[in-house]
């Protein structure tokens, strides 16, 4: 099998597995976080459930919403979808033309950004905006910890190409525990926190409009429309966190392909993610959301780590 | 005489032509025949540029009575390249303003400095010689001053934003001027052949690259000297602000690169550092500005100073680069600064016009007051959308590309075969990169801001109630304009191909073009294919498509009077988030940078001091470089005014004194 | 015989122009200083018959009897023409007290002396060493001019200034060529004429001729 | 041809006379026009002669044509042209009972620079120019007000005294040359390099007459005098005392340096016109900034360019073809804006700029001319003061004055500022009251002679044959090799 064969295959394949793995992910998460806070929890399918029906509901729009309110969910949905074809999760065999290159990845994954922030513009209220404009200003600041701690894992690999850094982590584990690795992967997480709208930047589970960020923008949106919005976010997290265990735990990613090796790479992805969602359920509960304006400081700090972990690359190696 | 020398020579006399046609025709017609001859204008420089940048030679030389080097019009591939960028923008602004000009904006005086603008920018990048590089330079300035002030009579502020632009512009205009003559002194001669000839590291060699750091920097809209930007895109009419931005600012960026590049290629390290604090500098605070702005006009000219920045922070980066040697980063970096002005001429010249728009169908440009005009000026939206895209740098558009470019060649420069290259890169490179996140962070803000509150919710003011799409020849070339953004960062590999061979001597080995108009970096590894990335959306897409037609066969969508609101039942279009709001966290974060100035007047019952009856809030924004740096020295300037009157004080004794003194002083002199 | 007096002579005219001169700083009655002028004229003229008879130049001395006339008599006269009663009056109030403008002359004319014998060396010739009294009436000219404030005063500090560079014109070379002399002093006799015509308007116009008055232009 | 020198000094004469004779009939007030008409006249049959190799000499020698003296005659008779014929309207309002001796002394006037131009001895030439004065001084004095009087008085005192600061200066170098065997004032003479002229004697006597004659040509410290008399004098005068008088005295600065240079070499006149220049740069930067007067505006602005100019002379011959294009473009140019002030303030009344608003929408006619020949006096192209001031700088680079290049930029730069803000404060807005007006596009004047000197000034630099050799030749006469 050739390479581009096969990387049409592994792509094929972790689109199908984070379709059905993303709102399984949230499941887990929901469901750990309400056995440790002592209620039974709705199950780790209720996602699915709440999936299905509102894809069954009539979506209302208001009178002075546009087409964004329709195309901006399809958009979020995509732009995630693209991302779970391009990151190297269940395999590190890239496309030679559109290879899983850092910057196009954090540019994907903008697009999702904008159309959500659309979103939350177009119905035309006040909580929308306010949502919109603070989830915006977070994915600003976010962006320059991202981009940083993921150059920082390039300089080893001597290529933003993120299958590549993966590999290479394969090849020379000293590199995951590092002290700049370990830098990089802190920074990279308080990243992806915020741009997941998680603990401790946003809070997913309230709809007190002081507080929320994420779910403000969805506000005006319904059935379908609604779905895509939710689905898009949590496929969202679920490639990152993809990503982030094969930065930590490469092992078990297929780097040449075969039959084998994709079925040990689809468990072994699947179970990283899903352990990492209990990790983040279980950590979360000892967070308490931090006030807006202190998250720029958290960002800031998670900045100087990446900027340190970047320069001590280039330094210290 | 060759084909560029008749192009060039077919546009002065184009010039002259609608000059003269300005002067005499009937104002009813005026813009027709002036927009015409302006494509026209326009049409022949893109074919002359393209020529040039095909590496055909010829040129036009100019008679002149003094005793100077020729002066020669003869474009090289670099001219050819700005050439064209200029030109394209003038077809698009050009066409627009055939019907987008009404009352002042289309009076003789307008008509006639605009072809003197297009022709002024044209022959710029055109110029082999410091003498007719600074005439067209500033044919190009007095054109464009000329139409800023257009609009004189109908509001104050256009005087003030004149006195700024002619100030600033005559700044940049000395200091160019005194960096060619440092190097002429030295090299005896005005023209760039003998220019060449100075030694990179020499004492005039640096005198005059700062001279023309400070020169061209100020053109390109650079932090300190971007002053009159906030002052001045914003009160000219919007299609000269469109010609400014998108073409007159690439001029500096030509100037640039003319020096850098060509007239003093391997300079000293510290000069590629210098430009890139210039450049990440301006970037940054220009972003800051623009994402805190409510006008959408003023928005827009400090996003132009962001752009800037970033093309001349590629510049110092390619610079820095080869001064170590990683040639092939290097290269990347220096087209990807290319890139990057190429397509900021592309979408902010659509901003703009898309902003003329707007106030051509409302009358307004505070954000604040607009809102809704999406469903009401879908071509316009449409346009508007796409360039706002590429100026947040998402793909497909050409913003992304130039981007995406400039950081793989700064990632990539701070190692050369696996060894660090040295500390000055190992720390400029990230600190680079992080400027650039930051910025392309905060540009996400301010488009999705600026096309968010003006396009989508709901319209703010009656007058975005009413509007209304605009005429047809608008329309074209606003989309025009959104087809070459689109087309730009669909296809990059032909263009960085076609780019690269006006700055490297070895193109092939920086840029090629692979797959379906996809790009790659061959000495770096990197590779990018925008036409991929749209054909495997689509096919992500297909899925989540069937899946809507099938639930929306079944289950149409409702439609009602009100959004929901959060449940109140009284949501009006007050109520909506503005401009001003949306930027409100991010002028907290930045308060220090940004040093608003808010004022709040509580006003209380008059019956219980405890309850407060209503409150208002007012924070103003100011350029603070403005506040800081120029006005403390304007004040200066106008106290010494004041004080200096004594000098002609109409004492004949004292005058008399003054040549007593003088006479003494010569004697004094002589006798030494 | 003349040649041995030829230096006392020298001597004698160009120090009854300095005399003159500094008496004219010293002196504020306005009809003072025009005989003062008078005075200076005949000294001058007398200089230059000196120097024509001693070189031999018919020329000069012919010279002579034009700048007696026009300097002696001419500009005197023209200066004194109004009732003499009128003219007695005029005390000029100068802007720099006596003394302070007396110790002027002196430093101006040490600055002389010091030019001129950096710029002619001194020479061996008499008119040679006495060339700084020309460059000291020029400047004691424009000190009157600075210090004076009536328009009478002013044009008499004029004349004085005029008459140093006539004196250093002989004294070093011999006079300037004759065509050129005429045009001189006809310039001289346009000019003060003129500033004489102004001096009447002025006082119709301002009921005076304090040139301090004219302080309407400035910035 | 050398009848031909006559023409500029018998011809104004005779007008003048018949000036006198015509009392009463309206073909006076074609006095001046005709005489700068004879000036012109003359004035390019010279340059036509003197680009043929010849040198028309008469009277013995005393008058005499080169390349130089043409060209500063033809720039005398074009700038006169346009002085008086765009102030035809003006000096007909002014129907006062001199208004005959208007006529005869702007003939006089015109006579006198001409002679100081083309006159071979030094001291003609000295006597020339103190005839201006006398020609000027009752035009200066022409409106017969308090003002005028007061200006006319500055004007004839400090510039007399200045001019026998000159005079001290021209005897000193004729004392130098009976130090040889030839005593003469002829400048051929004298600058021929071999007479062994005494340096010290040289280098005082050019000094004082440098000094002397930037008092005529208003370089600062000895400027005083400009504002008042241009600001005060009738338009037409200002003109041709801005436009030619100023250049006819940095002509004869330009004899003397010839002189000096051959004995002593440039450096101490470079000195002296340097700080020269650059003081003049700095006083009108200083009263520029918060100027009151539009008419005073324009003297600094001339006081400006002499000062440009004097750094130019101090550069030497690698800026003397720009400083030669310059006299001519800047005379042009002034001419036309003193000619267009003299109209506005006939029609609005006052002098004052901050009482002049919203020229551009009130009275077009007025403004669009001013605006453009203010365009091309702050140096834009393509007007030929641009490839003046670019020359200039670019030669002063070249020959070690780079300090003095760059702090005159720095000049420069206030002074545009100062000026763009005055002339936008005059001309750009809206009226203030918002009151009815209708546009008044009349030019209140005759408008060929501004379009004349704007064209002029606009394609001039651009004319490579003959005017680029004619100033090649005229840098050539002063000892350039350039």
């Amino acid at each position: 099998m050739n390479a581009a064969s096969s990387a049409i295959v592994i792509a094929l394949v972790q689109v199908v597995l984070f379709v059905f793995l993303a709102p399984l992910l949230m499941g887990v998460i929901r469901q750990v976080r309400a056995t440790i806070e002592g209620r039974a929890g709705s199950g780790i399918w209720q996602p699915w459930r709440d999936l299905r029906k509102l894809l069954a509901k009539n979506p209302v729009r208001g009178i002075d919403s546009s087409w964004m309110l329709r195309v901006g969910p399809v958009a979020l949905v995509v732009s995630s979808l693209l991302l779970c074809v391009l990151l190297p999760l269940v395999g590190t065999i890239p496309f030679a033309l559109i290879p899983s290159d850092l910057f196009v990845i954090v540019s994907v994954m903008l697009i999702g950004v904008v159309a959500l922030a659309l979103v939350g513009l177009d119905g035309g209220t006040a909580f929308g905006g306010m949502g919109s404009s603070r989830h915006m200003t977070v994915a600003a600041l976010v962006e320059p910890t991202l981009l940083l701690s993921v150059y920082a894992f390039s300089i080893p690999a001597g290529t933003s190409t993120l299958s590549v850094i993966v590999e290479t982590r394969l090849l020379s584990p000293e590199l995951i525990i590092s002290p700049v690795s370990v830098l990089a992967l802190v920074a990279l997480s308080i990243a992806i926190m915020a741009e997941t709208a998680r603990l401790p930047i946003d809070n997913p589970g309230t709809h007190l409009e002081v507080t929320m960020l994420h779910e403000a923008m969805t506000l005006e949106a319904s059935g379908r429309d609604l779905a895509w919005l939710e689905v898009g976010s949590w496929l969202k997290l679920a490639a990152l966190l993809g990503l982030v265990s094969n930065l930590v735990v490469p092992w078990g990613v297929v780097t040449d392909f075969s039959a084998l090796g994709l079925a040990i790479g689809i468990v072994s992805i699947a179970v990283k993610v899903l352990v990492l969602g209990v990790l983040l359920s279980v950590g979360e509960i000892f967070l308490a959301k931090v006030r807006l304006f202190q998250v720029p400081e958290l960002l800031a700090g998670s900045f100087a780590l990446a900027f340190l972990a970047v320069t001590a690359s280039y330094l210290v190696a | 005489m060759t084909g560029i020398g008749a192009g060039l020579l077919l546009q002065l006399g184009l010039g002259a032509l609608a000059v003269v046609t300005a002067l005499v025709a009937a104002p009813s017609l005026r813009s027709r025949a002036g927009g015409i001859l302006s494509t026209l204008i326009a049409v022949t420089g893109f074919v002359t540029g393209l020529a040039a940048l095909l590496g055909a030679t010829g040129g036009l030389l100019i008679p002149i009575a003094l005793p100077m080097d020729p002066l020669l019009l003869a474009p090289d591939r670099l001219g050819g390249l700005f050439m064209l960028i200029v030109s394209g923008v003038g077809i698009l602004v050009s066409l627009y303003s055939m019907s987008s000009t009404r009352g002042p904006d289309a009076s003789r005086t307008a008509w006639v400095a605009m072809p003197v603008f297009l022709v002024g920018m044209q022959l710029v990048p055109a110029a082999t010689d410091s003498v007719s590089f600074l005439l067209a330079w500033e044919i190009m300035t007095l054109g464009s001053t000329v139409l800023l002030l257009a609009d004189h009579a109908s509001r104050a502020t256009v005087a003030s934003a004149g006195i700024w632009y002619s100030a600033m512009s005559q700044l940049s205009f000395f200091f160019i001027l005194a960096g060619f003559a440092v190097l002429a002194a030295v090299s005896g001669g005005t023209s760039f052949a003998n220019l060449q000839a100075i030694e990179p590291g020499s004492w005039a060699a640096n005198v005059a690259f700062v001279l023309f750091l400070l020169g061209f920097g100020g053109k390109a809209e650079l932090v300190p000297l971007h002053v009159w930007v906030p002052r001045v895109l914003p009160e000219a009419p919007s299609h000269v602000s469109a010609a400014m931005s998108g073409a007159m600012v690439k001029i500096g960026v030509y100037g640039g690169l003319l020096v850098c590049v060509r007239l003093l290629p391997d300079g000293p390290v510290w000069w590629g550092i210098a430009i890139m604090l210039v450049g990440g500098a301006s970037a940054l605070y220009g972003i800051l500005q623009a994402s805190v702005s409510s006008d959408l006009k003023v928005l827009l000219a400090y996003s132009t100073t962001e752009n800037m920045g970033l093309v001349f922070l590629g510049l110092g980066a390619s610079m820095l680069l080869r001064g170590y040697d990683a040639t092939a980063a290097a290269d990347a970096a220096l087209v990807a600064a290319l890139l990057l002005a190429v397509s900021h001429a592309a979408f902010k010249s659509t901003l703009f016009l898309g902003a003329g728009a707007v106030i051509h169908a409302t009358g307004e440009r505070n954000l604040d007051r607009l809102g809704g005009l999406g469903v009401r000026m879908p071509v316009t939206a449409a346009a508007f959308g796409v360039a706002s895209l590429g100026a947040a740098a998402i793909p497909v558009t050409s913003g992304f590309v130039a981007e995406w470019m400039l950081l793989q060649s700064l990632i990539h420069g701070g190692r050369l075969d696996g060894a660090v290259v040295s500390v000055a890169a190992s720390v400029a490179m990230p600190l680079a990169v992080a400027v650039i996140a930051l910025t392309a962070g905060l540009a996400l803000l301010t488009f999705v801001k600026a096309y968010g509150i003006a396009f989508l919710a709901r319209p703010r003011s009656t007058a975005a109630a009413n509007a209304r799409e605009v005429p047809a020849l608008m329309r074209i070339s606003l989309a025009l304009g959104a087809l070459a953004v689109l087309a730009l960062g669909l296809l990059p590999g032909p263009v960085a191909a076609l780019v690269a061979t006006t700055v490297s001597p070895d193109p092939t080995a920086a840029v090629q073009s692979v797959g379906l108009g996809g790009v790659s970096l061959p000495g770096i590894g990197a590779v990018l294919d925008p036409i991929m990335l749209v054909v495997l959306s689509a096919l992500v897409a297909i899925p989540v498509l069937v899946a809507i037609i099938v639930s929306a066969r079944r289950h149409p969508h409702r439609t009602v009077d009100l959004p929901w609101g959060g449940g109140g039942s009284r949501a009006r279009p007050r109520m909506q988030y503005t401009a001003t709001s949306y930027a409100e966290p991010l002028v907290r974060v930045f308060d220090d940078v940004l040093k608003p100035s808010r004022d709040v007047q509580v006003t209380h019952v008059a019956e219980s001091r405890y309850l407060v009856e209503r409150v208002r809030v007012e924070q103003s924004l100011s350029d603070v470089i403005e506040t800081r740096l120029y006005r403390p020295v304007l004040n200066l300037f106008q106290r010494y005014g004041l004080v200096v009157r004594h000098v002609a004080n109409g004492s004949i004794h004292r005058y008399l004194s003054y040549s007593f003194v003088a006479l003494l002083i010569v004697l004094i002199v002589v006798s030494l | 015989m003349f040649e041995t007096f030829y230096p006392q002579l020298i001597g004698l005219c160009t120090g009854a122009l300095l005399l003159t001169s500094a008496l004219m700083v010293w002196r504020h009655s306005l009809l003072a200083s025009i005989r003062l002028l008078a005075l200076q004229g005949v000294a001058l003229a007398a200089l230059v018959a000196v120097i024509g008879i001693a070189e031999g130049e018919s020329e000069l001395v012919l010279v002579s009897l034009l700048i007696l006339s026009v300097k002696g008599v001419g500009l005197p006269w023209v200066l004194a023409h109004q009732s003499k009663a009128s003219i007695k009056q005029i005390q000029e109030s100068p802007r720099l007290n006596p003394t302070a403008a007396l110790l002027a002359v002196t430093l101006l004319t040490i600055l002389s002396y010091v030019v001129v014998s950096r710029v002619f060396g001194l020479g061996d010739s008499e008119t040679g060493h006495a060339a700084p009294i020309g460059l000291a009436m020029v400047l004691i000219g424009f000190l009157l001019l600075i210090s004076r404030r009536r328009a009478r005063s002013q044009l008499i500090g004029f004349l004085l200034l005029d008459n140093g560079i006539a004196t250093i014109a002989f004294l070093t070379s011999g006079g300037v060529p004759i065509l050129l002399e005429f045009a001189v002093s006809l310039d001289v006799l346009l000019v003060v004429l003129i500033l004489h015509v102004f001096a009447g308007r002025m006082r119709t116009k301002f009921g005076g001729t304090a040139v301090d008055q004219l302080r309407e232009l400035h910035d | 041809m050398s009848f031909v020198l006559w023409i500029p000094l018998v011809g104004p004469l005779a007008v003048a006379g018949l000036s006198l004779l015509l009392r009463g009939s309206a073909l006076r007030r074609f006095v001046g026009v005709a005489a700068s008409s004879a000036v012109l006249v003359s004035g390019l049959l010279l340059v036509s002669a003197v680009l043929n190799g010849d040198v028309p000499e008469s009277g013995g020698g005393m008058l005499r044509a080169d390349a130089l003296s043409a060209y500063m005659l033809t720039v005398v008779g074009a700038v006169g042209l346009i002085s008086t014929w765009g102030g035809l309207s003006s000096a007909a309002s002014s129907r006062t009972k001199d208004a005959a001796g208007y006529e005869a002394l702007i003939a006089l006037f015109l006579a006198a620079m001409s002679l100081a131009v083309l006159a071979d001895s030094i001291g003609l030439m000295w006597a020339a120019v103190e005839a201006t004065t006398i020609a000027t001084a009752f035009l200066v004095g022409h409106h017969r007000t308090r003002r005028s009087l007061e200006a006319a008085w500055k004007y004839v005192i400090l510039g007399s005294v200045g001019v026998a600061i000159a005079l001290l200066g021209i005897v000193l170098i004729y004392a130098a040359s009976v130090g040889t065997d030839t005593p003469t004032l002829s400048w051929v003479l004298l600058s021929q390099s071999t007479r062994g002229l005494d340096p010290a004697l040289i280098t005082a006597g050019g000094a004082l007459a440098v000094l002397g004659f930037a008092t005529k040509s208003g370089l600062a410290p000895m400027h005083s005098w400009l504002p008042d008399a241009h600001s005060q004098a009738p338009a037409p005068v200002s003109g041709l005392m801005s436009g030619v008088l100023l250049s006819v005295a940095l002509y004869a600065i330009l004899r003397i340096q010839s002189i000096t240079n051959l004995v002593i070499g440039p450096e101490f006149l470079r000195t002296m016109l340097s700080i020269g220049g650059l003081l003049s740069l700095l006083v009108a930067a200083s009263l520029l900034i918060r100027q009151r007067d539009y008419k005073r505006m324009l003297a600094y602005s001339s006081i400006e360019h002499m000062g440009l100019m004097a750094i130019g002379v101090a550069i030497g011959p690698a800026a003397l073809p720009s400083v030669l294009l310059y006299i001519l473009g800047h005379g042009l140019i002034k001419a036309t804006l003193f000619v267009i002030s003299g109209r506005i303030l006939k029609v609005e009344g006052t002098p004052v700029i901050s009482d002049v608003r919203a020229l551009l929408v009130r009275r077009p006619g007025l403004a669009v001319p001013w605006l453009i020949a203010m365009a091309a006096i702050v140096g834009f192209p393509p007007f030929s003061i641009f490839f003046s001031e670019v020359g200039i700088i670019m030669a002063g680079w070249s020959v070690g004055l780079g300090g003095v290049v760059g702090a005159a930029l720095v000049l420069l730069l206030v002074i545009f500022a100062a000026f763009t803000r005055l002339t936008v404060q005059m001309t750009i807005g809206a009226p203030a009251d918002g009151a009815a007006f209708t546009p008044d596009y009349s030019t209140h004047g005759p408008r060929l002679p501004i379009i004349l000197a704007l064209a002029t000034t606009a394609s001039i630099a651009f004319v490579a044959e003959p005017v680029g050799t004619l100033l090649l030749q005229a840098t050539a006469v002063l000892g350039g090799t350039n």
